[in-house]
């Protein structure tokens, strides 16, 4: 038994040891493991994970260091997020990755403000994110952008001159988004029902009835993962006519999953397309069904979803920061942001100089494939 | 804590009570001088500042539940309430563009100094909590409990009821109000000078709670108390129910207001999606393992359950090796797990809780009072 | 007229079928232990775990789902047995108080094991087929729900009403310390009362999940909630009253949702006003109503059917 | 003190639950100065008297009168309104009702059947409560606490009261601590706190041995002159009833069946049969 915690004590002495021994930067990773956004959270860290694996080390300023990801689950919900945050202040971060929808980012900016550490937004696409400070960058476009690209889709498209938008009652994401589709399908001359559903709800039946009652040629509805596919798998049952649209949010496998065998037309917009780039696709690939968690958290299968490809892009632009810097210090990597650019799978990201949002002109937009379970291609779309 | 009275009354200063008078004194020296010397951005600090906020709103609960025996579990609806009062009262009239950005800017177009604000907060939730009051409060325990869980889930709704959005902001946050940090005193370039950010939650919370705990000492505590021991019989020592009952119940959502907006203080944002019913019982369970009736209890269960909720259980949360040993059943989850357990195991087998009905002065005298086996009960 | 509101019917009535099944539970345990069970909304989440568990480990339905439902009442056994018997001389404060532990215990639980994900329900064939009635297009189990609850309620009743056990059960619920003078094994019959409850709540996930496939951890508390808003609401104690109470919230709770469209089609109001968004609230302001109207609910005063 | 002032009346007073008749058209009354006794067999619906006349009951048909006042008026409804046409008093729809914090702020007090006194406070406090309608300071001094002076004076005030019971070695004791006998004293000493001028005592002699029964007697003579009480009492030890008692009433099955000076009920062959029949005393 002595012998037993001695060992283990020198072991653990050790470790330390190890630890000093090699130059460490860590990155925070700052995203939702649970809650309604833990699904599409978890596929953003994949990409992460995935980045980390093929290069786990950066040359900052001569000197060769490892890349350590530090997580802290910041459950989807705002009264979380300031304490999750603090816990990667306290960990040492040098640069934050994150976060898988906007409320959790806005509620954690000050944190990440006042320890001067610098955060990168990955899909997080409400203008309030960077707005009005100067840490948080983004890599991602941005609702008015989004908002205008689909109802555009929507109408000249589709064809649709009335829509129907639903919303998560006290979600800005979806909320944000709807008044931007709104504020640009009116503009086109169509004609906009919104409403809102309150958290938890399971029964949409109610509302995609309203939407058939207003004989709306689309259903817009960008809310989290889990609502979609009820809403998918409802309207499949009620067989629906009209067409429902979504958001990067509804860019999921499992949207496709509850759509596939169906007569439903569904659309969304996102960031990236599967195939865009076939060798980080098959590399992805390849790292997803070597690792069962990994797979677990992609929902089950290999596809690719487009947060991950930013999960991934968005690691690559922290490193590109830290080698710019040249220091590990959340200081100067913030400052290094500003001029950073990187040739990302999704596209080239650079950062516009008031808010730090990504100069982006371009979203792409899939529909399912219901016959064959995969998402095709329709159009790269600006506005 | 009785007994403390008639001592006070009789040898002018109870030892005991001053030793807890220094006892106190000592805690808030020390979150002073460890906020000068440690950085401010130690979980420590976190943990402290959304300990005091707990405490207070844990204290408000525990005087409806534990001291008149009013079982409700509204607390977060009027947190809600003061979160919200809070933040639309003191968001900077040149910030509120951007944070009503679908509103235009929002009806409110002044901003009210951070104390004012707090104290209308509280207004705000002790004023709804009268209205809804009126006809709860004649509802006996369970019905009362559940009458009042529904109250919360329709204020939250209400606040987020787009049409109320140039007040409320309808689904969207509230933020860039003043929060704790804004305490800090800064110098002319900017520069943190004293560090304040922790200490003030402390101090106002602590008022409040002083507050309460005069309150509970005085002849009005003294009828709560009676009217949770018997209703029948305080109403026949001429304490008017509905009266006494609903003073109770405006005096705790007044401060649970004050808490909502000290939350709000803490999370630099206010969204009424995040006052759920969880939250709630989050605090209720702070109270039951702090002790029903007793106000030290809930102080100390508040810095614990927090403490272990944010800071020293999160590494349940995450996989740990031992060398080449990877810990068994440790990933995102468990420590709620662990949490849910000892919870389970105080309700069970320590349903004094920490404390009791013990409460500060208490531990440091020789005889105490024998008090029964059972605890407030709510009738 | 009758084509606008007919889909919002056809939903609250399977809606309401859902919550009955969950308000069963609640009334007999109020009925008996006059004790909220608040646990009682996760028992029936976690039978929805279950099912996507067990059938995900390939076994056929027609051993999943009985294996399903036998777990689920001995979870709810379970449950009383550790929660709540030892607190049988406690206030019921304290009672009220292991209930939310329950029920917090059982969301983290699950919260660990599903590591905070949807689940995907198994789809069960022949309740899942999309029918089409009056013109409206629905799921099977919308028609299948309201008739094996009215299925399960009778059988309840009759239960109650004319077996042993259902005779202790109702001597129980009049008089707790009389019946066990009588010699009522009164452990028995509250277990019994567990596991009717909880095998209900089980009939009920099978139903309502098939309807919304996904579970998640706090998929229960809902309609947890809204179940206990319509065994109030029906008059708490009476089964009748709670299946009653139950399709009332949910047509009620369809309707609202609908209220504004409904409104402007029938050409009685101009302009949208946001009403959805009251569809949970509108259930507790019913339930706030109820309670200082007629406290007792809709059936309350009627103790024969009591249990 | 007026002499022969009325200080309780109950006329035609009708308890009814359902279809059970508690008490049935009772008509009494109490004059100041008097001890007044109410016997009968278990569930006469004496306690229930008790209640309607402390507010805790809305009487079914009938008055409660306090010093001529009215200060509780039954109105029968429905059905029951044709039931008491003939004995019903006053207005329909005029609605007199008191809570009975009210009533106890008009000078009634009680002490209850089975002892209800506040468990977890101590026995000072359980006197104090009952100080506390009559404080004249409001709830911001009470919380600031700048009425010490009142505060004082009202602890002085219960310290004495309790000494002169008997108890005032134990005022920091909890409440539930005391000896059964003992809280039967409390529960008379919190009801003298509250200043009343009526005093019901609900079987205070329930689980005394004779000879503590005998110093109740005494002691509820004495606290009639030393606090100038009118006292009504419900009580089944009939050597304490007819030792103290001036004037009886016996309740039987909710009705009035004799009333009269304990020499008189003593005599009634009514009273006997009732008691003989049912007593399980």
């Amino acid at each position: 038994m002595k012998k037993f915690v001695a060992i283990l004590l020198a072991v653990l002495m050790l470790i330390p040891t190890f630890a000093l021994g090699e130059n460490v930067v860590k990155i925070g990773v700052f995203e939702p493991a649970s809650g309604d956004s833990g699904a599409g959270g978890k596929q953003e860290m994949l990409g992460m994970q995935y980045a980390n694996a093929i290069c786990p080390t950066v040359e900052i300023g001569g000197e060769t260091y490892k890349v350590e990801l530090v997580y802290a689950d910041n459950g989807s919900s705002a009264d979380k997020a300031p304490s999750a945050a603090q816990q990667l202040v306290s960990a040492g971060v040098s640069v934050v990755l994150g976060s898988y929808g906007s409320g959790v980012s806005i509620a954690a900016s000050p944190i990440f403000a006042q320890a001067g550490i610098p955060a990168i937004g990955v899909t997080c696409t409400n203008p309030q994110v960077t707005a009005g400070n100067t840490h948080y960058f983004r890599i991602c476009f941005l609702d008015p952008f989004q908002g205008t690209v689909l109802a555009n889709y929507a109408f000249k498209e589709l064809g649709a001159t009335t829509a129907y938008c639903l919303a998560e009652l006290g979600n800005d994401y979806d909320v944000g988004l709807v008044h931007y589709f709104k504020e640009a399908f009116t503009a086109l001359g169509g004609m906009v029902i919104d409403e809102t559903f309150p958290n938890g709800t399971s029964d949409f039946t109610s509302y995609l009835t309203n939407a058939s009652m207003m004989e709306a040629g689309v259903f817009f509805c960008p809310v989290s993962i889990a609502y979609a596919t009820q809403i998918v798998n409802q309207a499949a049952a009620m067989n629906v006519n009209y067409a429902i649209l979504g958001s990067d949010t509804l860019d999921s496998n499992k949207v496709v999953e509850a759509a596939t065998g169906t007569n439903l037309n569904i659309c969304v917009s996102t960031f990236y397309q599967e195939g865009g780039n076939p060798e980080f696709d098959s590399g992805f690939k390849a790292w997803m069904n070597a690792d069962a968690e990994a797979l677990t958290n992609n929902g089950g299968n290999d596809m690719i979803a487009a947060v991950s490809v930013m999960g991934y892009d968005a690691y690559f632009t922290a490193l590109e920061a830290l080698k710019n810097a040249g220091s590990t210090d959340p200081k100067a990597v913030n400052e290094a942001l500003w001029n950073t650019t990187y040739e990302g799978v999704s596209g080239a990201i650079a950062f516009e100089n008031v808010n730090g949002d990504a100069i982006r002109d371009t979203a792409y937009i899939k529909s399912v494939d219901t016959a064959n379970n995969a998402w095709n291609f329709v159009a790269v779309q600006g506005v | 804590m009785t007994k403390n009275i008639n001592n006070m009354q009789r040898k002018k200063l109870d030892p005991a009570v001053l030793i807890s008078a220094l006892i106190i004194a000592a805690v808030y020296v020390a979150v002073f001088v460890l906020e000068q010397i440690m950085p401010p951005t130690s979980m420590l600090f976190t943990v402290l500042k959304k300990a005091a906020v707990y405490a207070l709103v844990a204290v408000s609960m525990n005087l409806l539940n534990g001291f008149t025996g009013l079982f409700s579990l509204g607390q977060a609806g009027f947190m809600l309430i003061g979160a919200y009062a809070y933040g639309i009262f003191t968001i900077p009239v040149a910030q509120r563009a951007a944070v009503y950005q679908y509103y235009n800017g929002g009806l409110v177009q002044f901003s009210l100094p951070v104390i004012p604000a707090l104290v209308l907060a509280g207004l705000a939730a002790a004023a709804f909590a009268f209205l809804i009051g009126l006809p709860v409060l004649r509802l006996k325990s369970d019905y009362l409990a559940i009458a009042t869980l529904g109250f919360a889930e329709i204020v939250r709704s209400i606040f987020q009821w787009d049409k109320l959005g140039m007040l409320t902001n309808g689904s969207n946050m509230l933020r860039l109000f003043p929060t704790f940090n804004d305490f800090n005193i800064k110098n002319a370039e900017g520069e943190v000078v004293v560090y304040l950010s922790t200490l003030m939650p402390f101090v106002i919370a602590g008022v409040c709670i002083a507050l309460i705990v005069m309150l509970l000492h005085s002849s009005y505590g003294r009828s709560f108390m009676a009217i949770r021991d018997d209703e029948i019989s305080a109403e026949a020592m001429g304490i008017n129910l509905a009266k006494h009952k609903q003073l109770a119940f405006c005096i705790s959502s007044f401060f649970a207001g004050v808490g909502g907006a000290m939350l709000a203080m803490y999370s630099n944002s206010v969204q009424a999606k995040s006052f759920t019913s969880a939250m709630t019982y989050e605090i209720l369970l702070i109270v039951v393992i702090g002790g029903i009736g007793s106000v030290t209890g809930s102080c100390i269960s508040s810095f614990l359950f927090v403490a272990c909720s944010e800071w020293w259980l999160r590494f349940l949360d995450q996989k740990q090796m031992i060398g080449n040993f990877e810990v068994p059943l440790l990933r995102n989850g468990f420590r709620l797990v662990v949490f849910s357990v000892i919870i389970m195991v105080v309700v069970l087998f320590f349903r004094q809780g920490i404390m009791g009905t013990k409460e500060l002065p208490d531990l440091f005298r020789k005889k105490l009072p024998k008090k029964t086996g059972k605890e407030g009960e709510a009738k | 007229m009758f084509k606008t509101i007919l889909p919002y019917l056809l939903s609250g009535i399977s809606v309401g079928g859902q919550y009955a099944l969950i308000a069963i539970g609640y009334t007999m345990v109020y009925g008996i232990l006059r004790l909220i069970n608040f646990a009682h909304g996760d028992v029936f989440m976690v039978a929805g775990i279950l099912m996507v568990y067990i059938s995900a480990s390939g076994l056929p339905l027609y051993v999943s789902i009985p294996l399903v439902l036998i777990i689920t009442a001995g979870i709810g056994f379970l449950i009383e047995r550790v929660a709540y018997k030892p607190l049988r001389s406690a206030p019921r404060m304290s009672v009220m108080i292991s209930a939310i532990g329950v029920s917090y215990t059982l969301q983290n639980l699950v919260l660990y094991i599903t590591g905070g994900l949807n689940q995907f329900y198994p789809t069960i064939p022949f309740i899942s087929k999309s029918i089409t009635i009056f013109g409206a297009t629905t799921k099977m189990v919308t028609v299948v729900t309201p008739v094996l609850t009215l299925i399960l309620m009778i059988g309840l009743v009759l239960l109650i009403n004319y077996t042993k056990i259902g005779m202790a059960m109702r001597a129980v619920s009049k008089d707790f310390e009389t019946s066990s003078l009588m010699g009522i094994k009164i452990n028995n019959v509250i277990s019994a009362t567990f596991v009717i409850g909880s095998f209900l709540a089980g009939v009920g996930s099978l139903l309502y999940f098939t309807n919304y496939t996904t579970v998640i951890q706090t998929s229960g508390a809902m309609p947890g909630l809204k179940a206990f808003v319509a065994a109030v609401f029906g008059g708490i104690g009476s089964i009748p009253g709670a299946v009653v109470g139950a399709f009332i919230i949910g047509i009620c709770e369809s309707v609202i949702k609908g209220l504004d469209i409904i409104l402007f089609k029938l050409g009685l109001s101009k302009q949208m006003m946001g009403l959805a968004t009251f569809s949970d609230a509108f259930t507790f302001a019913l339930l706030i109503v109820i309670l200082i109207v007629k406290p007792t609910g809709l059936f309350g005063e009627k103790t024969t059917d009591k249990v | 003190m007026i002499a022969n002032e009325r200080v309780l009346e109950l006329e035609n007073m009708t308890m009814q639950f359902g279809g059970v008749v508690a008490v049935d058209s009772f008509s009494m009354h109490v004059d100041s100065g008097e001890i007044v006794a109410l016997i009968g067999p278990n569930g006469a619906g004496k306690t229930t008297a008790f209640n309607v006349i402390t507010g805790v009951y809305q009487p079914t048909n009938g008055n409660v009168k306090l010093r001529g006042k009215i200060i509780a008026q039954g109105h029968p409804t429905g059905k029951m309104r044709k039931l008491y046409a003939g004995s019903h008093i006053g207005e329909y729809g005029k609605l007199v009702t008191n809570t009975p914090d009210k009533i106890t702020e008009m000078g009634v007090a009680r002490t209850f059947q089975n002892i209800r006194l506040f468990k977890n406070m101590t026995v000072l406090e359980n006197v104090l409560v009952a100080h506390h309608m009559r404080l004249k300071s409001g709830l911001l001094s009470n919380v600031l606490h700048l009425n010490m002076q009142e505060e004082r004076r009202i602890r002085r005030e219960s310290m004495d009261l309790l000494d002169m019971l008997g108890l005032g070695g134990m005022a920091n004791e909890l409440a539930s601590s005391l000896p059964y006998g003992k809280q039967r004293y409390l529960e008379i000493a919190r009801a003298l706190a509250t200043e009343p001028r009526l005093l019901l005592l609900d079987e205070p002699a329930a689980g005394m041995n004779p000879q503590e029964t005998d110093e109740l007697s005494d002691f509820i003579r004495d606290i009639k002159d030393k606090f100038k009480l009118t006292i009504f009492l419900i009580e089944h030890h009939m050597n304490l009833v007819m030792d103290i008692s001036d004037r009886i009433y016996v309740l039987d099955f909710g009705k009035l069946i004799a009333e009269g000076t304990p020499q008189q009920i003593q005599d009634n062959p009514a009273v006997i049969a009732a008691y003989l029949g049912v007593d399980d005393e």
